[in-house]
């Protein structure tokens, strides 16, 4: 079983700051979603690969993303 | 008709701002009387702007248009914000590539051009501002193309007279939609 | 499951108000942590300032009073006479802090007011459309500097650290960064160590942040990570200025 | 009641704000009320209170706002110059709805003007405390007796209204001695559920702003606020009518040049004229109904005032510009003399007689 | 006459003031107003000018006082919090007898308040603009082209009469755009032989300077300057009136609102009612001649503002309280609509005909 | 008969309004001799504070401007800007240039404002009556720290020259003092310097001044030189804190 | 005499600003109205001070006694500034010491109390302005000497206690001049 | 012949500075005059002693005294 990334796709503003910084490349920003507010949100695309390092959540500014550890 | 009381709307970067000068412009060269207004404040940054024009026979009175003859809207927010507002008989401009009609109203006439799916096809990314405007054009005639070329020449700034040309395709390639 | 991070419950539910990739969010975050890690939500009254993080007020979720531009350390210490047990803190850009709120900034130091200051210096004017700051570098174009900031007529950056340190009242002063993740590790430790020393009782602390502003500055938010470590470091030194523990420990 | 004792104006009103339960004060020098920090300085280490000098004026004003925030009784003075460099943190203050007291002892002006007493911050205080649509409640005390008791007075309103208090003096009433008693009262300062003071995990985080994005939110709040105001101006006046039974010339003044007007009349009425004094006790809200009643038999009006003639216009509304209104004035720190006075009560009532 | 260009209010105002001679601009940055400073930033440079950031806008109003000094022409440029902050500069520059160019891009109040359009700043600006008996011209233009021809007008009569000019305008005006062209006019700066501009061994050494110790000497001082008040108020008020011959009901109203007043009467016309406007252009001096003028006819009056209502009283005034004077307006950054004051003139109308 | 020592063309013949044995005079003696010496009375304009130096601009024979109290910086700052061939000085006291012109200070000194600043410290408002000042020093007794100047409450006397040395736009501040015959002929030397940069276009010169206010000290005129020397210089020494001439020279 | 209004002046530290509020304070044990206004600002530093008193069965109006009924001057200045505006009939009293009166009025009563000699040769160094006070109760019986020990009391601060007697001493002294 | 120090004895405060730094303790107060501002001016007791080193007028804040070398 994997560790679990969440992204709030609504709070998300799709600044890519999360995908700059993930050591596995995983985190990416969805080109065919829209949210609310006209972003396109950032998604893990491999879940697998991540080792929860948290990353992306730290340097996410508005606090989108939650990571939890198997 | 004596008057236009316009709203262009979409979000920032769409040159919403920029499509209103060039009709203002349009409206002065034509000697007419027009004022044009911005939506300002942080509001504008990452969210929606918009801009009143008005072009007129007389002095302007309120350069807010709070009941607009015509509607540019750009973005599904902006649609949603403004199509109640419309005067009854309006026309109403959306880009429909952007703008999923959510509320439709019988009594304005609703002009869907999909320009920003245009734009792209036609190499005139980043211009489907001014797909709308020939849009606007053909269906309200408030000027001459002549005017509006001249117009477009007073408001694209010298250093982006390279595309000028650009614009003008973009605003006949409207026309015809 | 364990939870590695999630969003900081000294955060409300209100979506922030900055641009996309606006490390402003960061900054907040690290406040945030802060001060629920150590437990004082309750009795923490933040100030917030005039600049984009004007309405901190409605994203932090402790007591919250917002200042006339510039005058944050004021309202601060008029806050701390007024409540003894207060954690009070105030959240300034470097508009608000280092233009029109020199001389209350000088004073809350030099005074040794028993406050923490999170100065973002993001060397630019956000809220205003981008503005010169005092802290915008040299050559740097701006609306108010459109052919670069010319030194000769517009004068020099301020070192806010360095400047504050000459003062007796200040009891810490660190410069941070928010550009990389170890980097925000440091400027945690940093902002927290800031809000040890208020419950302590040992008086002024700040804490500058080296902050992007890519609405701004015209760069993506991730061009901004790199424009921030690239021109700015080099002339705002990171690192402490002051540290009377330090000090002391010696 | 306790003792008389002499006290200058402006440490009469330093105590009388210790005794309203006020532990916070934050000033910054000027002449003519320099006393009150002085007083200050020396009492609030000994019950316990905070005086701080600061930096500037402009930075007192933000510490009575922060202090204010917080939910304490808490003061600030200063004198004309001081004043307008406080005016945005003032419009803060209101837009806030906080409560406090500011002194205005007033000098010449404009500019740094001189020393001496003067009246011509009226406008400034009862129109125009700050910007946008804002007031601040004025009281006028003529005597360091009455100055005791408005500070009671504007701490205890300023808290029900929600509303900043400013005493209006000058510096004659500051730098004058004259018998005083304190008043032996209890105070309760109201309940502050809107302090931002630590919620102590105990209730939603309170927030202090003047901030409204959306003007719909901003005139909601300017118009709830305004409702406030109609409440102190229907509830709120205070006024002093003296010999106005039968007047045919009635004299309004306030403050230390109420106190020459008075004794203008005296005069008068010893010379066998019919005049009478208003002498409002607050400024906004203008006592309107105390002038209509105290002017019913006068003919004339004549306001004595130490500037130009600022709350002529003032008298002339509150009358609806139904009987001619004359002004006698001082500026500059020159106090008008009861001679002077009387003397234009003589050509006025002279004129009526005609 | 030159070329008619689309051109914001703010950039106009920037604009015209370099063709009036102005070279020396201190500002700092807010909002509505900030392209004054942005336009400015970019063409001083180019006609040899100084545009310079000030650290705050008291420094900035300090700024202005000493290049004012020196004998230059010289303005600065802010929005309501940024004006209170600079009272006790604008008290000391009129005090000092000084000319220059202050803009007031008025925004909704009190405290921060919000950034949309208001003309809540009117009492302050008229009334206070700081401590002491002192006054400012306001002028209160209503179109682009208007605030062009106003800014010439002001550097002019500034230095005429040594008295600061302010322009009050708001967001709505500062942002839009209206066709402008720019008169082209020579201008001549009036002779300065007050400056302090250095002596060159060839003159005794000036001072400028608002302190007068001696009372009289203070009198003194602002009795001239009411002098040059009273010159100003006899010679320089301007105002439009429209469609005023024949009115009922006449609406007052400046700036912004005069705008929607303006659509409303015209709608109003067009529906029978006989109903005109009077626009002041100046503030202070207050036009009231020409209100008695155009009010010769009318019943009511309706006085249009963003505010809560602050003209108000200066129109009673002028009208001697001799005519009903009633209030429509909105404050906090909503802009009226011209239907709102049709509704309103017809309320009024209906109430006159009855 | 040659003159040895007589009273300054520069100077006015109006009657300092200074108390007796107050040494503001002496620093407006230098102030004037300076000026003189380098032939530029002409061009130059001073700017006076709001303090017992206030009606300077009677007692200079250049042209004068009284600024609001604490701006004469920002005064000398337009005057500077519309006068590019003048000669701009300011005169301020300590409560005037160190609390509420802090700002103003710190931004024409940042932004090399081609000015000249002398600034007397002498430790306490003298104008008003003797109250506290930033640089009153700890446990001092004034009207407003009646019980001595308590740090923990009123904060720490700040140190001008040594906190504005750290601003890159200053291009010369040194602390001088005139509390004897030895010490008043360093200080002339320090402020004609200051004027020389002026003149040179260096940018922002400061020059403190240590100055007695035997009124408000309670001392005799000749004791107050005393308490200055014993109390005063310890704490504030004098010398130069930043000379980008020397730099330069090195 | 329903109102006393009077003048105290000198050089700064003369104590005429104390010697007023000693007389206010009789005043007031009196059960009389009173004020007590002195000159303030920078002119009292090295110049002249001055105070304003008045003592009357009804409220005080003006504090700022401009004819004064007294006239209580310890320096020439002072004596030049005010005795113009004495009123006729008027007490002026002066410490003759320091005051070489070149003006004379016929219509004022003038004391001259050589008060600092005085003082010096008694061993009251520094309170010629009680001798002066003394000369001023005697003059114009404005209160009994009980009320005057009463309100010295009250006006020597507790610190300077041992002084009262001193005083006391001084004005008996005047009152026999 | 001696050198000259002139005292401006309207404008001198008493204020002792200059009796302060004399190295010839030449110039004193002279506590029989009294100036129309009502104090005690400086003067020189004996003139013969007078080096003109000019101390006294240096440190004279009102600039009351000139100082002239044979
Ligand atoms: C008295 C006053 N002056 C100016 C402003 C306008 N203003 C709002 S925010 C701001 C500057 C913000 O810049 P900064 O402090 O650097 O913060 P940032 O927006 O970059 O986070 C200014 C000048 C104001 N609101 N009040
Ligand atoms: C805005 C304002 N605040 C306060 C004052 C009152 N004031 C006059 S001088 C002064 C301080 C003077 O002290 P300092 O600058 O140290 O000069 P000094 O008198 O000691 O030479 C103050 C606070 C004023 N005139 N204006
Ligand atoms: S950093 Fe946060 S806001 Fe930015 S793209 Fe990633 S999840 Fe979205
Ligand atoms: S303008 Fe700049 S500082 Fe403000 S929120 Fe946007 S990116 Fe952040
Ligand atoms: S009060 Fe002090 S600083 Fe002022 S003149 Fe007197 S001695 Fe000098
Ligand atoms: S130093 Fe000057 S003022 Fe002082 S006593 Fe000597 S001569 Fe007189």
């Amino acid at each position: 079983m994997a560790n679990r990334v969440t992204v709030n796709e609504q709070i998300c503003k799709g600044c890519g700051l999360c995908t700059s910084v993930c050591p596995k490349k995983i985190m990416v920003i969805d080109r065919d979603k829209l949210n609310a507010k006209g972003y396109n949100p950032a998604t893990v695309s491999d879940i697998e690969k991540c080792i929860a390092c948290a990353m992306c959540a730290i340097m996410c500014p508005d606090s989108a993303i939650k990571v939890e550890k198997e | 008709m004596a008057s236009y009381n316009m709203v262009f709307a979409g979000f920032g970067g769409q040159g919403v701002l920029f499509t209103g000068k060039v009709v203002a412009y349009a409206g002065l060269i034509d000697g007419k009387e027009v004022s044009w207004l911005p939506s300002y404040g942080p509001e504008m940054r990452g969210g929606t702007a918009n801009c009143s024009v008005c072009i007129s026979d007389l002095p302007v009175g309120s350069p807010l248009v709070t009941e607009p003859d015509v509607l540019i809207a750009m973005n599904g927010p902006s649609y949603d914000k403004f199509i109640d507002a419309v005067k009854p008989g309006g026309v109403v401009i959306i880009d429909s590539s952007l703008v999923n009609p959510s509320k439709r109203r019988e009594d304005v006439t609703l002009c869907e051009v999909p320009a920003t799916a245009l734009s792209n096809e036609e190499h005139l990314e980043g211009i489907a501002n001014m797909i709308l405007l020939g849009k606007l054009l053909e269906s309200t005639g408030f000027a001459s193309m002549e005017t509006v070329e001249q117009s477009v020449q007073k408001c694209v700034p010298a250093s982006k007279a390279h595309l000028l040309e650009h614009n003008l395709r973009a605003i006949r390639l409207g026309m015809e939609q | 499951m364990t939870t590695v991070y999630e969003k900081s419950k000294m955060l409300t539910d209100a979506p922030m108000s900055y641009c996309p990739g606006c490390t402003h969010g960061i900054i907040h975050k690290l406040v945030a942590e802060s001060i629920s890690e150590l437990g004082v939500e309750g009795r923490t009254v933040g100030v917030a300032p005039v600049g984009c993080s004007v309405m901190a007020y409605n994203f932090f979720a402790c007591d919250m009073v917002q200042a006339p531009h510039g005058r944050a350390p004021a309202v601060a210490t008029g806050l701390a006479r007024a409540l003894p047990e207060g954690v009070i803190f105030t959240y300034q850009g470097d508009g608000d802090l280092a233009a029109i709120g020199t001389a209350e900034t000088v004073h809350a130091a030099s005074r040794g007011e028993n406050i923490v200051i999170i100065f973002v210096n993001n060397a630019i004017y956000g809220m205003t459309g981008g503005q010169m700051a005092p802290t915008t570098l040299p050559g740097q174009v701006t609306q108010t500097s459109p052919y670069g900031r010319d030194v000769k007529t517009a004068g020099y950056p301020i070192r806010i650290c360095e400047m504050l340190a000459t003062l007796d009242g200040t009891a810490y002063a660190e410069r941070v960064s928010v550009n990389s993740v170890p980097n925000i590790r440091k400027a945690k430790k940093a902002i927290k160590k800031a809000f040890e020393n208020q419950i302590a009782g040992r008086g002024f602390s700040i804490v500058e942040v080296l902050s992007t502003c890519p609405t701004n500055w015209g760069l993506t938010p991730v061009e901004a990570l790199k424009w921030l470590e690239e021109n700015m470091t080099p002339y705002y030194p990171l690192g402490v200025y002051k540290d009377i523990t330090a000090e002391e420990g010696k | 009641m306790a003792e008389r004792i002499l006290m200058k104006g402006n440490e009469a009103i330093a105590e009388a704000a210790i005794r309203a339960g006020c532990r916070h004060f934050f000033g910054y020098p000027i002449t003519p009320q320099t006393e009150v920090s002085a007083y200050l300085a020396k009492r609030m280490p000994k019950v316990g209170g905070c005086f701080l000098q600061a930096e500037s004026e402009v930075a007192a004003i933000n510490m009575v706002l922060g202090a204010a925030a917080a939910g304490v009784r808490v003061m600030t003075s200063s004198s004309s110059p001081g004043i307008s460099l406080k005016s945005e943190g003032i419009s803060y203050i209101i837009g806030s709805d906080l409560p406090c007291v500011i002194l205005n002892i007033q000098r010449g002006g404009p500019g740094l003007g001189g020393i001496q007493p003067s009246q011509a911050d009226y406008n400034q205080a009862t129109k125009a405390p700050g910007h946008g649509d804002a007031h601040v409640m004025v009281f006028a005390p003529s005597t360091v007796q009455e100055m005791v008791t408005c500070i009671f007075d504007m701490f205890d309103l300023s808290e029900q209204y929600r509303v900043p208090a400013m005493l209006l003096g000058d510096g004659l009433l500051g730098q004058m001695m004259e018998p005083v008693e304190f008043p032996d009262v209890k105070v309760t300062p109201a309940e502050k559920p809107w302090a931002a003071n630590g919620h102590q995990n105990k209730r939603e985080h309170n927030v202090v702003n003047s901030l409204y994005l959306q003007p719909d939110q901003l005139e909601a709040k300017n118009i709830e606020r305004f409702e406030r105001y109609a409440q102190i101006q229907a509830n709120e006046t205070r006024a002093e009518a003296f010999e106005t039974e039968d007047c045919d010339v009635l004299v309004v003044a306030y403050g230390a040049s109420s106190r020459i007007a008075r004794s203008a009349v005296m005069n008068a009425r010893a010379q066998g004229l019919k005049v009478g004094l208003l002498r409002p006790i607050t400024l906004w809200p203008f006592p309107k109904k105390e002038l209509l009643k105290a002017s019913k038999t006068a003919k004339d009006i004549l306001v004595v005032e130490m500037s130009m003639g600022q709350m002529v216009d003032d008298v002339k509304l509150a009358l609806e510009c139904k009987k001619p209104v004359h002004f006698f004035g001082h500026t500059g720190g020159i106090i008008p003399t009861p001679a002077e006075v009387l003397e234009q009560l003589k050509t006025i009532a002279g004129g009526a007689a005609k």
